[in-house]
């Protein structure tokens, strides 16, 4: 992008976001201890020199499980973005375009879904397929789906009373060529900005859904999982659920701050859509 | 007591800056106001006209403030007030009124309680007291049925209406002082004049004085006493009308001035009467479909077009002349096929554009270009210039990057923009060089039809004449027809050889500029002749208003909503 | 906080004047209903055996007690048994009871249209249980009994809990024959039922006592405390916080995470209870790479069940390879069981086996206590011994069903205790024909199973240890611990017993307000308690 | 105009509701996981399986089984729960008051804080008041709820012993103790939409305070709380409404979190633990009941958008 700029606020956002995914990242190239192995000696060890973030009830290491469970969460959420905009942003462009019936039956089921809150769904299709990476992307996307379907479509809806659009119609140039030139580039920007959001939805999704235990199978941890198993130790061995949940939040925190910073620089349209719940 | 005292408004040497960037929006001006005078200050987009006005009483937006200089308006400094006293001057001695009468006033509050808002306030009011003179003043800006007005809601009201009730909320407490910043700019010509006569005759008649903001020296020429000239913030001529404007002595007015349109374009020889006409309306309606009052009860749609019969001839330029919401810009659409006609047909080389589907339909389109009026929204945000224009030329011609870019470069020249601009980005244009774009990428599919819908209505007279001239030329070198449409009768007059005027979606008047201008047969037609205010030269070095027609009727009533 | 009324200290019967403590104990999950046995769990059993009882119930050393029936004499061909009701013995509802009410009773769970879990112990065409021909009331106090042919068992599945035929009054259903609400005989009425949030009982005051001393769940139940409110609190902590609070005085199956904290606390004591139940390692023997019996033997060769016992923290589980406890078994065959965890033969056997690294799935569901930390760490031990093991955890309903179905590999899971051997063996050791959820069913497993179906207590331990011998060969099913059942008891309540079954009995206990308790009564209660079996003077 | 408009919204509110129950039929009938099997228990007499799926009607072909589900639903019955018989009407009308009084306590107190909040930081836009309302609302919409709820927990529960664990108590019962027992997930959850709220009121404000009609009320020496009350507030509220409709629409739909961790038999936790069990007709009745209240809470919202925007009504 030319002359990019995220202000103060926009940088400390993606810091933040980008320290938690260094993090995780280094647990592929080099981790304190095993994740998975067992050491019934260091029970619930405090944070120490050996253990900089603690043992959990297995005796295993908190640091390197929350590098561990960084890539379950991490990527979760990044695939679920990926998937929902790539099936929600054609899919938008293509409503709009089209229009008539085909518009407002699509629209009806998605208010449909758009009833159910977004956690329920994924509960009840977790429930259907077992809990499998593949299963929780699949309920978050299914979930988030709706939503930017919604937002691509009213951005497409107002490009196309835009001169440049109209133009290049005007041109002879085919609808494939125009949406694909002209609309889906321009919903780039907006769909990034909900992009962020999204990411922070998915992620939040993703530790509650662990947290009820529908969440991605043991033993690859999770922060949400973490945080459930840590709880029934809370008085005894805090830790075991507060740096999990701490790393929940500096990653949310980074979303959220770069997103605010995407929506002030890229889109002044995409204001009113923000917050999520 | 020296003179400045007497004046009501003396604004001395004051510059203001924009605190973000450091940019310098008004540098070291001055002027001053009299009781019960009119002080115009003309400029334009960009000359910090508005920015003087709102700095008088002190309502500059948020990041600009008053840097140097000193203001005082009836005897008493704005900047130095605190908050109660700034609000009860504004309360008391000033009145403002904006440009853009869509959000002039609060949708969600009734009318009535957004006019009797301030008197209840700053004059003591009682409700009944306070709606009573409402209710006067509303008659008064020839509101029908003010008494209903008053609890009916903004968006009841045409634009027109609303600038009244904008103008009787801002006299509803007699003040010194109404501050008016391009009070008409966004209204039809007719209805503009209407306003013009009712301010300057409100303002007469309880004695304030009127600061009038325009971009257009006709409406300085027609009702300001003193002018004040700014470009780029500064100010370049100060005085009587007569001095400033009507006899210019500053090199900066004489361009305006030039600028504007004027003359008739000498009527083409008609290249062999049998020529067939490269484009045949006949008995064109468009509609658009409308909300049910009821949900059993039929759909009633808003009708556009009415019936309109037309024949366009090869090279010839054709001005659609109407109001807004006279069916102008629904033709334009319909002619490049942006939108499908309920009934009768455009027959272009042989076939009927409604009919006509798939390859063959984009085969044609491409001889039927169009340019937009908003600069801003004509080019892809995303794509270079060359992209941009490129796109005009046929698919096949993109095969051969190099070639492509040759045949681009031309273009950009013939349209008097450098090889430099084909790498830059549509946000580091002006509006001007975008228009030139545009019609840049129209040219590269070299049509036989070209659109311009309000073309040039969104720039300054300045860039608007160059644009003119440059289409006119490109027009004789590659004889396509052109049909601009427009709501301002000066420019139809200098660039068409026919005109036609639209009014509620029906063909009211067509024939040559001369026909249609100087013997105008349908009642619109002339009230539109009337209301125009056009400034033209005179003499050598002089200006004056032209009286439009000579048999025109006086502007009727005002039969417009 | 709850008020207390202050207690003194007198007889049940006294007439207290101030407002009488109630006993408020703490439940996981809330009751299925109030019909006894039709629609039931294990929660459910707890407060039902307070409400209603049977002819016979289970005393301390889990054998068939009198206790509607005061006496009972069996036929010589051992087809027939005729039971003696005590006499006088009140309904809730003030009715005396009768043979008539016993003959209604059992009528109503034998009708199909009851859908009892159980009836297929007593229609014949289950695999285990006798048919009853005929129930008649001889007179106003005598049933009698006739079976198809003699059951040695018998006695004991009336005495059983989950399978229980309770005695109930016919007003106990509406006019339609719809469930109303239970009219019993026990010590206690139901009085209240929140859903969702508590059930309360009261105490019966027109309950006649038993002549025999208390005894598990027979004899003397006599009930001090006049209200017993069962409150329902699913949340592990939250339970944790009321007992520490003194908002709860009882807790039956503490979780093992609160056990750090209560112990550091002086109002509660923590009692152990034994318990019969048995939680296992199950593996698939019917198809797939688990149908191998050598792979089974060496997987089971690589799991340590020393280490699995001790996943939980703060609570290591007593070991239990067999189904009942160790003692029940002849000692000489048990010396002769080979044990099943010998980690130096892992890869030999491996490699007989010829295991390939295929993947073996471990089903586990997360809500049923501990079972996932067993998981984990059996996990943890396969990878170690280098078989490719992945942990499949899912909710109870799906592992349920892959149990059913031996869709799983190997399966965590859990039996619930029976009374005596045969029907603890008889739950898992079956025909795959008549049931879908035999697990052991090698052909010497089911003679040893259907000899000890039909022959007296006496040969019980030698066919037990014979059917162990045979498991620990198929290798399908690997002992792991017995589930650690801890009830938490504040100080203020006297007479808490524990007792073989497990399970909580709310007569025989008083409440003291705290402050007034004397020294003496607290440490009798206390030691008493402590050494479980002790009997009540 | 207004009839037609309550008409579309009613109609599209029902065919919402028509999909969404279709779609919740299939949903549990697909799930692995038997609840007849579950109602037997260990005991696992294939014949008693069977008898009892027979009982509950599961044997029958699924449109058959749908056509009775629908037929039901048209007349309002929602069938019986399958493991405690009782009516699921009741079941859900026991646990709708626990969640509906969290959420409603809690919107109610995030509104009454967080509208206010949001339009003041606009207000006073680039100053002190409008960077602390940004970086608070940053961190709060970044605090996971069930985090903030276990630390909520172990500081007043646990450690400083003020608030009981205990769950809860209707507030019908007993108002005080009932209130004492909201307190803490009352509080979690305020604190997770004030931030929401807050957000969307100061960016809608910022988008009104824009336009003309406010500087021309300043123009007329309008005072700043008439411009900021009478102007800017009914404009600025409205879209601010949307979202909170569909806030509440969700959040009435079980605080699933909120309701585990603070032990609360609410709709959520209903939800989860019927999923669990099998037990279809209760699974089907809360998900339906969930819908039918999105699109009641939706169409109140519509309504009042209405009512405050008069360009809606003509």
């Amino acid at each position: 992008m030319r002359g990019f700029k995220l202000g103060m606020a926009g940088t400390g956002g993606a810091l933040l976001l980008g320290f938690m995914v260094l993090l995780t990242l280094a647990g592929l190239v080099v981790m304190p201890h095993d994740p998975i192995a067992l050491d019934f000696t260091q029970r619930l060890a405090a944070p120490s020199a050996a253990h900089w973030l603690g043992t959990d009830q297995f005796g295993r290491d908190v640091l390197s499980r929350v590098m561990l469970g960084g890539r379950g969460s991490l990527l979760v959420a990044s695939l679920t973005v990926l998937l929902t905009v790539a099936i929600g942003l054609p899919f938008g462009a293509l409503v709009a375009y089209v229009g008539g019936w085909f518009e407002r039956l699509s629209m009806t089921v998605l208010d449909a879904l758009l009833a159910f809150p977004s956690l329920l769904i994924a509960l009840g299709i977790m429930a259907v397929i077992g809990p499998s990476t593949s299963g929780v992307v699949m309920a978050l996307t299914i979930a988030y789906t709706p939503g930017v379907v919604r937002v691509t479509r009213s951005v497409a809806l107002s490009l196309r009373e835009t001169g440049f659009v109209q133009a290049s119609e005007v041109l002879g140039w085919s609808t494939a060529h125009v949406v694909c030139r002209h609309v889906i580039p321009n919903c780039i920007a907006p769909i990034a900005v909900m992009g962020a959001s999204l990411f922070a939805a998915a992620l939040l999704a993703e530790s509650a859904l662990s947290f009820l235990g529908v969440g991605l199978p043991p033993p690859a941890p999770t922060w949400g999982g973490m945080l459930a198993d840590g709880r029934p130790f809370l008085s005894e061995a805090s830790w075991l659920s507060l740096f999990p949940g701490l790393a929940i939040a500096v990653s949310l925190l980074g979303c959220n701050l770069l997103g605010d910073a995407l929506r002030d620089r890229l889109d002044p349209r995409m204001r009113s859509a923000g917050g999520s719940t | 007591m020296s003179a400045a005292l007497a004046k009501l408004v003396n604004i001395s040497d004051v510059s203001v800056v924009a605190s973000g960037q450091g940019r310098v929006i008004l540098d070291n001006v001055s002027i001053d106001v009299d009781a019960g005078e009119v002080v115009a200050i003309v400029g334009e987009s960009g000359s910090g006209k508005s920015t003087l006005a709102r700095a008088t009483i002190g309502l500059l937006p948020r990041g600009v403030h008053v840097s140097a200089g000193r203001i005082e308006v009836a005897g008493v400094e704005p900047a130095l007030l605190d908050e109660r006293e700034l609000r009860s001057l504004r309360g008391r001695t000033t009145g403002m009124v904006f440009q853009e009468p869509m959000s002039a006033l609060n949708p969600t509050m009734p009318v009535g309680q957004q006019l009797t808002e301030v008197c209840r306030t700053h004059l003591g009011m009682s409700r009944g007291e306070a709606d009573e003179r409402a209710a006067t003043m509303l008659e008064r800006v020839r509101i029908r049925d003010p008494k209903a007005a008053l609890r009916r809601y903004p968006h009841e009201f045409s634009g027109g209406m609303r600038q009244r009730l904008m103008l009787a909320a801002a006299l509803l407490h007699q003040p010194k002082l109404l501050i008016a910043d391009e009070p008409t700019t966004a209204l039809d010509v007719i209805v503009q004049r209407e306003v013009l006569e009712l301010m300057t005759e409100l303002v007469r008649e309880i004695g304030a004085a009127l600061m009038l903001v325009t971009h257009d020296l006709a409406v300085v020429a027609a009702y300001a006493q003193r002018v004040a000239v700014l470009d780029a913030g500064r100010r370049v001529d100060w005085g009587p009308v007569a001095d400033v404007v009507l006899n210019p002595r500053e090199a900066h007015v004489e361009r305006l001035l030039a600028a504007l349109p004027t003359g008739r374009r000498g009527n083409m020889q008609k290249t062999g009467a049998t020529a067939p006409p490269v484009l045949e309306i006949e008995q064109l309606c468009v509609t658009y479909p409308g909300r049910r009052k009821l949900p059993w009860s039929p759909r009633v749609d808003r009708v556009a077009l009415q019936s309109v019969t037309l024949n366009v001839d090869a090279g010839e330029t054709l001005a659609v002349v109407g109001e807004s919401g006279s069916g102008k810009s629904s033709l334009a659409r319909v002619l490049v096929r942006l939108l499908r006609p309920a009934s009768g047909c455009v027959k272009f080389a042989g076939h009927d554009l409604a009919q006509v589907r798939g390859a063959k339909l984009r085969e044609l389109r491409r001889e039927l270009q169009i340019v937009f009026q908003d600069p801003a929204s004509a080019l892809d945000p995303r794509m270079s210039i060359f992209e941009v224009v490129a796109e005009g030329l046929a698919p096949s011609a993109l095969g051969d990057r190099a070639e492509a870019r040759r045949r681009v470069a031309a273009l950009l020249l013939e349209v008097g923009l450098e090889e430099r601009f084909l790498e830059m980005l549509p946000h580091q244009l002006s509006g001007g060089q975008r228009q030139r774009v545009c019609i840049a990428r129209a040219l590269a599919a070299q049509p036989r039809v070209l659109v311009a819908d309000e073309a040039v209505s969104a720039l300054d007279l300045s860039v608007q004449s160059r644009i003119l001239a440059l289409i006119e030329r490109l027009q004789l070198k590659h004889g396509f027809a052109c049909i601009f449409v427009t709501h301002n009768l000066a420019v139809a007059e200098r660039i068409a050889d026919r005109v036609v005027v639209l009014y509620r979606g029906e063909l009211v008047e067509c024939g040559t500029t001369a026909e249609v201008l100087d013997r105008p047969s349908h009642p619109y037609t002339r009230a539109l002749l009337a209301a125009s205010l056009e400034l033209g030269p005179i003499a050598p070095g002089k200006y004056g208003l032209r009286a439009r027609a000579a048999h025109a009727a006086t502007p009727t009533d005002s039969i417009i909503s | 906080m709850f008020m207390w009324g202050c207690l003194c200290f007198a007889g049940p019967g006294g007439a207290a004047a101030n407002a009488e403590p109630i006993l408020r104990v703490a439940l996981a999950s809330d009751l299925r209903s109030t019909n006894p046995g039709i629609n039931r769990d294990s929660v459910t059993d707890w407060v039902m055996t307070h409400v209603v009882e049977g002819l016979v119930a289970t005393n301390a050393e889990l054998a068939p007690a009198p206790m509607l029936a005061e006496s009972w004499s069996v036929s010589d061909d051992g087809r027939e048994y005729t039971f003696r009701l005590r006499p006088d013995v009140k309904f809730q509802n003030g009715a005396t009871l009768r043979a008539a009410h016993v003959v209604w009773s059992w009528r109503r769970m034998l009708d199909p249209q009851t859908r009892w879990p159980c009836r297929s112990w007593y229609d014949g065409n289950g695999d285990s249980g006798v048919r009853i021909d005929a129930i008649q009331a001889v007179d106003e106090h005598t049933v009698r009994f006739r079976l198809r042919e003699p059951d040695p068992l018998f006695l004991y599945r009336l005495a059983d809990v989950q399978c229980h035929v309770a005695i109930i009054h016919p007003e106990s259903l509406d006019a339609n024959g719809n469930w109303r609400w239970p009219i019993g005989t026990g010590p206690y009425r139901l009085k209240e039922w929140r859903r969702g949030r508590y059930v309360e009982l009261e105490r019966f005051d027109g309950y006649s006592l038993a002549a025999q001393p208390a005894s598990g769940f027979a004899g003397r139940k006599e009930a001090f405390v006049r209200n017993v409110r069962l409150v329902v609190i699913p949340d592990a902590s939250s339970a944790k916080l009321a007992v520490l609070s003194g908002e709860i005085d009882i807790w039956p199956l503490t979780a093992a995470e609160a056990l750090p904290e209560l112990r550091r606390d002086s109002h509660v004591d923590l009692l152990q209870e034994a318990s019969r139940d048995w939680s296992v390692l199950l593996m698939q023997n019917r198809s797939g790479v688990m149908s191998n019996p050598a792979l089974r033997a060496a997987i089971a060769s690589a799991l340590d069940p020393e280490l699995i016992s001790q996943s939980t923290m703060h609570a290591s589980r007593p070991l239990r390879p067999y189904g009942v406890p160790a003692e029940e078994i002849a000692p000489d065959i048990l010396a002769r069981i080979p044990p099943a965890y010998q980690p130096q033969r892992t890869q030999e056997l491996l490699r007989q086996a010829g295991y390939k690294g295929e993947l073996i799935e471990i089903d586990v569901s997360r809500e049923t206590g501990s079972y996932f930390n067993d998981a984990i760490v059996v996990h943890a031990l396969l990878v170690r011994a280098g078989i490719n093991a992945r942990v499949r955890s899912m909710d109870w309903a799906t592992q349920f069903k892959r149990y059913l179905g031996h869709e799983y590999q190997l399966s965590l899971f859990g039996y619930t205790g029976r009374a005596t051997g045969p029907m603890m063996y008889s739950v898992f050791v079956c025909d795959p024909v008549k049931r879908v959820n035999c697990v052991v069913h090698t052909p010497r497993a089911l003679a040893i199973m259907g000899e000890l179906n039909t022959s007296s207590p006496q040969r019980w331990p030698v066919l037990m240890g014979e059917l162990e011998m045979e498991i620990a060969h198929d290798r399908s099913i690997i002992g792991l611990y017995a589930p650690l059942r801890i009830t938490t008891v504040r100080r203020s309540v006297v007479g808490y017993e524990t007792w073989a079954l497990g399970m909580p009995r709310f007569w025989g206990v008083r409440v003291d307000a705290p402050g007034q308790t004397t020294a003496v009564a607290k440490r009798l209660a206390r030691v008493s308690a402590a050494s479980g079996q002790g009997t009540w003077p | 105009m207004m009839l037609t408009f309550i008409l579309r919204r009613v109609a599209q509110g029902l065919l919402t509701l028509a999909i969404a129950g279709t779609a919740v039929f299939l949903l549990i009938r697909v799930i692995p996981g038997d609840p007849a099997q579950m109602l037997v228990g260990d005991v696992g007499d294939p014949a008693m399986v069977a008898a009892t799926r027979a009982s509950l009607g599961l044997d029958r072909p699924l449109p058959e089984q749908w056509l009775l589900f629908a037929s039901d639903l048209a007349n309002g019955d929602l069938g019986t729960s399958i493991m405690t018989g009782q009516q699921v009407r009741e079941v859900i009308m026991q646990a709708f008051p626990v969640t509906a009084s969290v959420v409603l306590l809690a919107t109610a107190i995030a509104a009454l804080i967080g509208i206010p909040a949001g339009m003041w930081a606009a207000w006073r836009q680039g100053r002190a008041a409008d960077y602390l309302l940004v970086g608070i609302t940053s961190v709060l919409l970044s605090v996971p709820t069930f985090w903030s709820g276990l630390i909520v927990l172990v500081i007043f529960s646990v450690k400083l012993g003020w608030l009981p664990a205990l769950g809860y108590v209707p507030l019908g019962e007993d108002l005080r103790a009932g209130l004492i027992a909201l307190i803490m997930p009352v509080g979690v959850l305020v604190l997770a939409e004030l931030a929401t709220l807050a957000r969307m009121m100061r960016s809608s404000t910022l988008e009104v305070l824009r336009l003309d009609y406010i500087t021309s009320a300043q123009a007329r020496g309008v005072a700043p709380w008439a411009v900021l009350l009478r102007h800017v507030f009914r404009n600025a509220f409205a879209p601010t409404m949307t979202t909170l409709g569909l806030m509440l629409g969700h959040l009435l739909g079980g605080v699933v979190v909120i309701e585990k961790i603070f032990g609360l038999p609410g709709i959520g936790r209903l939800l989860v633990d019927s999923i669990v069990q099998r037990d279809y007709p209760i699974v089907q009745g809360c998900l339906l009941f969930v819908a039918f209240i999105f699109v009641i809470v939706n169409l109140i919202v519509d309504l009042l958008y209405a009512a405050l925007d008069p360009r809606v009504r003509v």
